[in-house]
């Protein structure tokens, strides 16, 4: 169970250790760090085979940080706000792999909020980490098009352009899963990640991740105090993998269970009452109040577990088209005498 | 017309009109474009091809979807010469908007077939004129106006047929073979082409030209080079296909979705093969690369605009050392430039494509056939090498239709280059995906999901030391780079070699890649024949250059390099690439208007040149 | 350590330790980025400089924010010699997970001033090393943690201030300008220097160098090129600035921006400018190309990344005759590369950037005065060329800081180019936007908003004509590119004209641009005092070249072509360029690891090639 | 008023041939010629100089239209997807020009989702036409990111992606003026491009504009035949422009009127009861429900008409800055010799 600690080793036998990377060359403190090590717990307790998961990002530091957990999945740091068809490319090419994308604000929302909408549109299966700290950390912290209105900047900048916010826009435009967390909240984000990981199609999370750098300060709407104080919960997440049997038991008014596609459940209690995390039009327009309110909503925003995903929809072979033979991919003689018949 | 609206200071040379001109000559079709002239044009072209007559056609269209002015030019040649005919024997006017300028662009003699109404005959004295009155022609075929305004294209096919001596009987087979599914459509466009037919019975032939069956076309296929992309692409093995539409390499995807439709899902309904139309070509080449980093056999497709939106994603497959096959099918630049009209000018640009010290390996098929094997070619190449590979095409050749050879069944088997399996792993214990352990300069890959607790490593196009880690070391960086440079040596010797035409004792040589080809086989006849200039030939087929080229250019006193773009490119790449004391040899015949290169240029400007 | 962690094989040479080396060596500062020893270095340096010692600084640091290692150099050079200094004098080692490493790294006789807890002194026995107890010395200042390790930096300038003669009274008058604003802060760090300069009243000096003052520096400033180009660009009016951040080039926007609100807001607080941060460097230089189009002087600015993603817009800049500034600070590439290190990697691929027969105007800064002079040039250029001038500097000069004159107030007005207004169209009574009036291959052109009927033109990136309407006509769109590529002739005589150095007799020249003039100019010294070597020198500034690039080449029998990439690419240009018969004469000296270019290194090369 | 047929001459005494472009070379019947005609009327009508309008587009049918009205008004023709930063640059060298901008669906939802999004953050001043037909016209017909789920090609071919609501995503994202039409709805395109031009910030129309020629038949869900049975207009729209005098009388209960920035009127007589054209997140809601019931909401869908637009943002002189005289843009020489002074 995602709350409870970890065993010395997991359901297939492997020691957390397995599940970490390489030092971070992060700035202490930084959200990202967190994020990474709820990540890789998540991997760690469904006891995922480092070796199916895929880490995809773009560049920022948030980008750089699949350097820093799981050193035994392959990974793909690709160029600045284009993850997204890098991550599509290969899940296609192999869909059995667990694409774990991870990128940032600027990353996603500048740079890279067009191949983001187009990503989210395909439901892809994927997970999509947005480490959202509302500025370009590697870039010595410029606003990104996630900062809120009336955010203020160390040099006293003050961002005067309306926000993109990733989820509202995901959910719009047909995103299946979408969440969203604080790096600060163990408990939400290891039940959210492990929920992404059994989802079917694209699951987006925004996760607010301060970057203590260059925007943690009095003024900053992305700050640790900032979420202590506007942190919004809709739910309490427990999350129960397909191969538990569901034993805890739950009260229907107040818990939402949500089967996943997978036959794992997701649980939510109600701490919003009247929040339904399977309308669409009403998750939006709930989202959009909190332009006004400041308040961040955190919790699971929206989910269709069932939605078929890209490689469905392109009625793809189940093995992976990167491994197939020769002769699965290449065509008898006779077809090409059909073709070349055709063709005098 | 634009055939000649190139500055041609000399009127074009035809045969004084003594005896009759046999299998020799071009007919040029004026309509307007969406008026259904494509299929009339491809039963001409299919009519003298079935008769064993050597044929080729070219479609110049504007770039727009209805009303604008085309023309069309099918040539056959008892030679078997298929480039551009700069002359035009026969002109078929249905276009009025057109039809005085391209009366005038003819050269004295030759013939004009034209809608009556147009009244060309007072134009000019020195042609042959055919008024075809196509409306009465028509009208009794059906009462729908919109179906007799297509049935007048074919009726022109049946005057010509009898003008020309074309054998009704493949007409109708040809016309059998386009409405092959369209019975209506196939009875209605066989009467249009009996009733123009019937109608030329009564027209007294007043011209030299006309078709005789030979056997030179037995065996043969007629298709597009971008097709034959496509039926590569798909014998190659290809598994994930991006792309984003753009002219004139749409088709070749629309192509090779459809192949692949058809041979490439299982009884089960599985598709061995993902197509995805892309948001752009950002995201296209973005995806193959992705593609070719989790082992799929990837590829896209664009044309120049795309080629320039993928220089970023360029850069990070060399430097990352990603298989990845894109196809440029070259149009017209800078800028969008004349989307439909064929150039080859993103040669040096794509060379170079991205920042740093980035370069790439480039293919130059010539033929169809080779758009075939090329396509075949450059995928074993991208996993080979580890790079992205560009196959450059263009317009004329992906679009235009060319006789060809049958395709032949890939002999080898796919080369998927060096992947370390799981069990090579266990063997070796681990690896460093950037060590050259070959002295080849290309290292070790493993494929994501490789199930081998040492198979990961991290891709990045930051800088890295050999076992892929994050480094910023300067001697780290250098020594990575010089590794680079060796795998393009490498590539020297695994790009489709040179293929060498003539003597090799000529003291003139001429090199030339890609569409340019039929052309530069048709000058240097010309150039025998009309002046006794004997010349050997080089058509070069990839980049780097193989040793061959350099060779060649030793063994020559001028190499005239031939190419259809402005600023000589080929040209410039070799001369970066020589023994700078034989950059002087090199001499450049290059330009670009947008129409094929026909001999006749060649074969003058490189008289002009030899005069100097 | 990285700079030496080329492969130099010998190890360098410094003068026998007998006598006092005075204003002629070179200090390194090694330690973590992040822990603010970027103000000690600053003042270091600026102590030196006030004692009129030319001094230069280079800034070694990593592509992360904070806690990895970081190189600073002070070079101290009587005779003005300002380029990177390969062999490091003294070593201030505060960094313990480099500082063995660096020690290692030193050649012998050099001096290692350390932080004591590191115990160095047994690393080697050829050094002079100089234990300090930095916390001890910082401890009695301030109890907070986080300002201790900040003051442990500026306890060093004191030790080194100490140990190098230099005057304390300039220390502290560096210390006060640093800190100008925080009184506070200044108090804290001059108590710092002090405590560190009393310490090293205790240390007894067993090494020779010192610093004595002299009258070199007077009346000159110390900026880096990014601020310098900023300056250019404010007073070149420019009205436009669009940008997306990326190293090393965002600090000449925020500069410039800071720049603008403080000189060009009006008392009504209303700004003649606008700066826009994009989405990204399409929309950058997108924005850039619509705000010149509309006659705003507009600019951006980038790194290779960037270059590449601007690729199509560079095309549609060139083929419509778009003006605009695009200033691109090179960093290593290719891809991501090293992003915080230094190289002249995007000659050749800006200057075809974008596919089709694509060329761009060039220019290369090679001081922080030209940095401003010809951000101006650039203005006057776009906007007479009416075409995408790109300016190359790189990280080198853009972010370190170097001595110069002060900037010249700018002598010509504003050079607008060609522009029509109402009352020019009244008079001629209309134009066409493309005919080449002048015969310079530039046409005129009308800004939207002129009010005049005749005033409107269509921009587009297709084919067309004089008059900028929609055209395919071959001969048409030749024409054009003519024309296009005769105003790359005409920009020739207009770049800024290379700078000769020496006799203009001699037999060996070196060619350069950018940021290798320093080292060029100090190897040029070392080749004639070392070996008698007599060389002169062109300095490129601009492409396509001025005619003196060619007649420099005609005077000389070879020609070292000194650049800081792996491809040679100015030289590739050249050779381009060039009559072929003068290409043998070149000479490649191309390196990139990232580190500024050092005149040792350029010196042993062209000794060894002189020697073949 | 629009409705009206046009004077001879408008107010500043110009014939409508005045506004009128080249011969168009798109097909017969497409719906773009139709646009052209609304747009050059509506510009006609209100009497503005052609020489004050910048007419900006992308590539594809719909973006060659702008050679096909107003000859007499500068146009840069630019490329695919991007145009929203070239009318960014030129609105601010020149902001006293009118920027009209034309798009089609996949100029603007497949490749230009990304610089469509960050324009519309931005409130440029600028009129934004969207000539959407679900395809690539001059392609050939391929699907763009606009096609409905389930519409098909002639080739057979399906969409099953989720359409991009460009009206929806645009006020999700903060737009101020967001309108829908129809090529073949005269009356309601004329008076909501006048209040477009009227409009402060950004105005966005979507529209729908059939291509005869690759998606005007059955299954298509960008017909003529389609939008008949399907426009669902949510209120008769009317436009009184600023130096008309408000003689209309109208009734506050059934129509509202909206005073745009420059003084003109925008009236709109409910045809949906209920229908709030000033609440955000309803409106979104209202869009998205559209995606089941298949109608196409047609009409103001959301207005904010004194937002302020980016030049106000960016605090810019009135004059345009192209022409600013040197002595406004070359700082004297005391300034270069203060700056020399502080690097000493
Ligand atoms: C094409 C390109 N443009 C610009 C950059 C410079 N750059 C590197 S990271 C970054 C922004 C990163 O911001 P974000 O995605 O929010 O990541 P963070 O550092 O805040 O975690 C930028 C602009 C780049 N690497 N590539
Ligand atoms: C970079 C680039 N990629 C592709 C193209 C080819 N292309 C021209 S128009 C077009 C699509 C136009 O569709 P839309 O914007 O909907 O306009 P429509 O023709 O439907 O009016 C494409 C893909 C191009 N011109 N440039
Ligand atoms: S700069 Fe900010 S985002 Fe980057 S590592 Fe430091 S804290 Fe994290
Ligand atoms: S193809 Fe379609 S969009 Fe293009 S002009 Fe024709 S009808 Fe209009
Ligand atoms: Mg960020
Ligand atoms: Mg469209």
């Amino acid at each position: 169970m995602a709350a409870s600690a970890p065993p010395r080793v997991n359901r297939i036998g492997l020691p957390i250790l397995e599940y970490r990377g390489g030092k971070t060359t992060l700035c202490a403190g930084c959200g990202h760090n967190a994020i990474s090590e709820r990540i890789l717990e998540a991997f760690f307790d469904l006891g995922i085979p480092p070796e199916r998961v895929a880490k995809l990002s773009g560049i920022g530091c948030s980008s750089k940080s699949p350097a820093y957990f799981m050193g035994r999945s392959h990974a793909f740091n690709a160029v600045h706000g284009r993850m997204p068809s890098v991550a599509t490319g290969a899940a296609l090419a192999n869909r059995t792999l667990v694409p774990l994308g991870v990128s940032g604000d600027g990353d996603t929302a500048s740079i890279g909020i067009g191949q983001f909408v187009h990503l989210v549109r395909r439901n892809l299966p994927m997970i999509y980490v947005i480490e959202d700290n509302g500025v370009y950390g590697l870039t010595k912290g410029q606003f990104s098009a996630t900062a809120d209105v009336g955010s203020r900047l160390k040099t006293g900048t003050v961002n005067e352009l309306p926000p993109i916010d990733t989820c509202a826009l995901a959910i719009q435009l047909g995103a299946t899963f979408v969440g969203r967390s604080f790096s600060g909240d163990k408990k939400q984000l290891s039940a959210m990640l492990k929920a992404a990981i059994a989802h079917r199609g694209t699951s987006v999370l925004d996760v607010v991740s301060p970057c203590v750098t260059f925007n943690d300060h009095e003024g900053s709407t992305k700050s640790y105090a900032y979420m202590k104080d506007h942190d919004a919960p809709l739910q309490e997440l427990s999350f129960v993998p397909s191969y538990e049997d569901i034993s805890v038991e739950y009260d229907p008014g107040t818990t939402t269970d949500v089967t996943m596609h997978d036959g794992s459940h997701l649980r939510l209690r109600k701490l919003e009452a009247g929040y339904d995390p399977s309308d669409r039009a009403r998750a939006v327009a709930r989202l959009m109040e909190t332009a006004r309110t400041g308040e961040v909503l955190t919790g699971v925003l929206f989910v269709d577990p069932d939605a078929p995903s890209f490689v469905e929809t392109l009625g793809m072979v189940d093995a992976p088209l990167a491994t197939l033979p020769e002769d699965r991919v290449r065509p008898p003689r006779a077809a090409l005498d059909e073709i070349v018949e055709a063709l005098r | 017309m634009p055939s000649t609206d190139t500055h041609s200071p000399d009127a074009p040379s035809r045969p004084a009109a003594r005896g009759p001109v046999v299998n020799d000559f071009s007919i040029q079709v004026a309509t307007a474009n969406g008026s259904g002239s494509q299929s009339s044009n491809t039963v001409l072209l299919r009519a003298i091809f079935q008769m064993g007559v050597p044929v080729s056609g070219k479609n110049l269209f504007p770039s727009n979807i209805a009303g604008l002015p085309t023309w069309y030019t099918v040539r056959a040649s008892k030679d078997g010469f298929i480039a551009r005919k700069k002359e035009i024997d026969v002109l078929v006017a249905m276009n009025p908007e057109t039809a005085r300028e391209d009366v005038l662009a003819l050269g004295p003699g030759a013939v004009v077939v034209y809608d009556a109404p147009l009244a060309l005959s007072e134009v000019r004295q020195d042609l042959v004129f055919y008024p075809v009155p196509f409306d009465r022609i028509v009208e009794p075929l059906t009462s729908d106006p919109k179906l007799r305004r297509l049935l007048r294209n074919m009726a022109y096919v049946g005057v010509l047929a009898r003008l020309l001596a074309i054998d009704m009987g493949e007409v109708e087979a040809a016309i059998g073979k386009q409405f092959a599914k369209k019975a209506k459509a196939r009875e209605l466009n066989v009467a249009a082409a009996r009733a123009g037919f019937g109608h030329a019975a009564a027209i007294e032939k007043k011209d030299p030209f006309t078709v005789r069956r030979m056997d030179a076309t037995r065996g043969k296929i007629i298709v597009d080079g971008n097709s034959a992309c496509a039926i590569g692409a798909m014998f190659a093995g290809v598994t994930v296909v991006t792309w984003y539409p753009i002219t004139p390499s749409s088709s070749l995807v629309e192509s090779l979705a459809g192949y692949l439709r058809r041979y490439r899902v299982g009884p089960d309904g599985k598709a061995t093969y993902a197509v995805v139309q892309a948001e752009d070509e950002l995201a296209a080449v973005g995806m193959a690369i992705g593609a070719g980093w989790a082992g799929a056999r990837a590829m896209t497709a664009t044309a120049g605009p795309g080629i320039s939106l993928m220089s970023e994603f360029a850069g990070l497959g060399y430097y990352a050392e990603i298989p990845a096959v894109i196809f440029d099918v070259q149009r017209v630049g800078p800028s969008t430039g004349l989307p439909t009209r064929t150039a080859q000018g993103d040669v040096l640009s794509t060379a170079f494509l991205s920042h740093g010290d980035t370069q790439h390996v480039l293919l130059f098929p010539g033929t169809v056939e080779e758009c075939f094997t090329m396509a075949i070619d450059a995928f074993d190449l991208a996993e080979r090498l580890q790079t992205p590979v560009f196959v450059l095409t263009d317009l004329d050749l992906g679009m235009n239709v060319w006789m060809a050879d049958p395709f032949p069944y890939p002999a080898r088997p796919l080369d998927r280059g060096k992947v370390l399996s799981k069990a090579d792993l266990e063997r070796l214990g681990g690896f460093a995906r950037y060590r050259d352990v070959d002295g080849d300069g290309i290292g070790w890959r493993t494929l994501p999901g490789t199930d081998h607790p040492r198979a990961a490593y991290f891709t990045r196009g930051t800088g890295h030391d050999e076992t892929s880690a994050y480094s910023e070391s300067p001697a780290v960086f250098e020594r990575n780079m010089e590794r680079l440079a060796r795998k393009l040596e490498t590539a020297r010797s695994l790009v489709p070699a040179p293929e060498a035409h003539g003597t090799g004792k000529a003291r003139v040589g001429i090199l030339a890649y890609g569409s340019s080809h039929p052309a530069v086989v048709e000058a240097r006849v010309q150039l025998e024949r009309e002046r006794g200039l004997e010349t050997d030939y080089l058509r070069v087929r990839g980049y780097p250059f193989a040793r061959e080229v350099h060779a060649f250019v030793e063994r020559h006193e001028r190499v005239y390099v031939v190419e259809q773009n402005r600023d000589a490119q080929l040209a410039a790449l070799l001369q970066l690439d020589l023994a700078p004391e034989l950059a002087p040899r090199l001499r450049r015949i290059a330009h670009v208007h947008g129409l094929p290169l026909d001999a006749r240029s060649v074969t003058d400007e490189i008289l002009t040149l030899e005069a100097r």
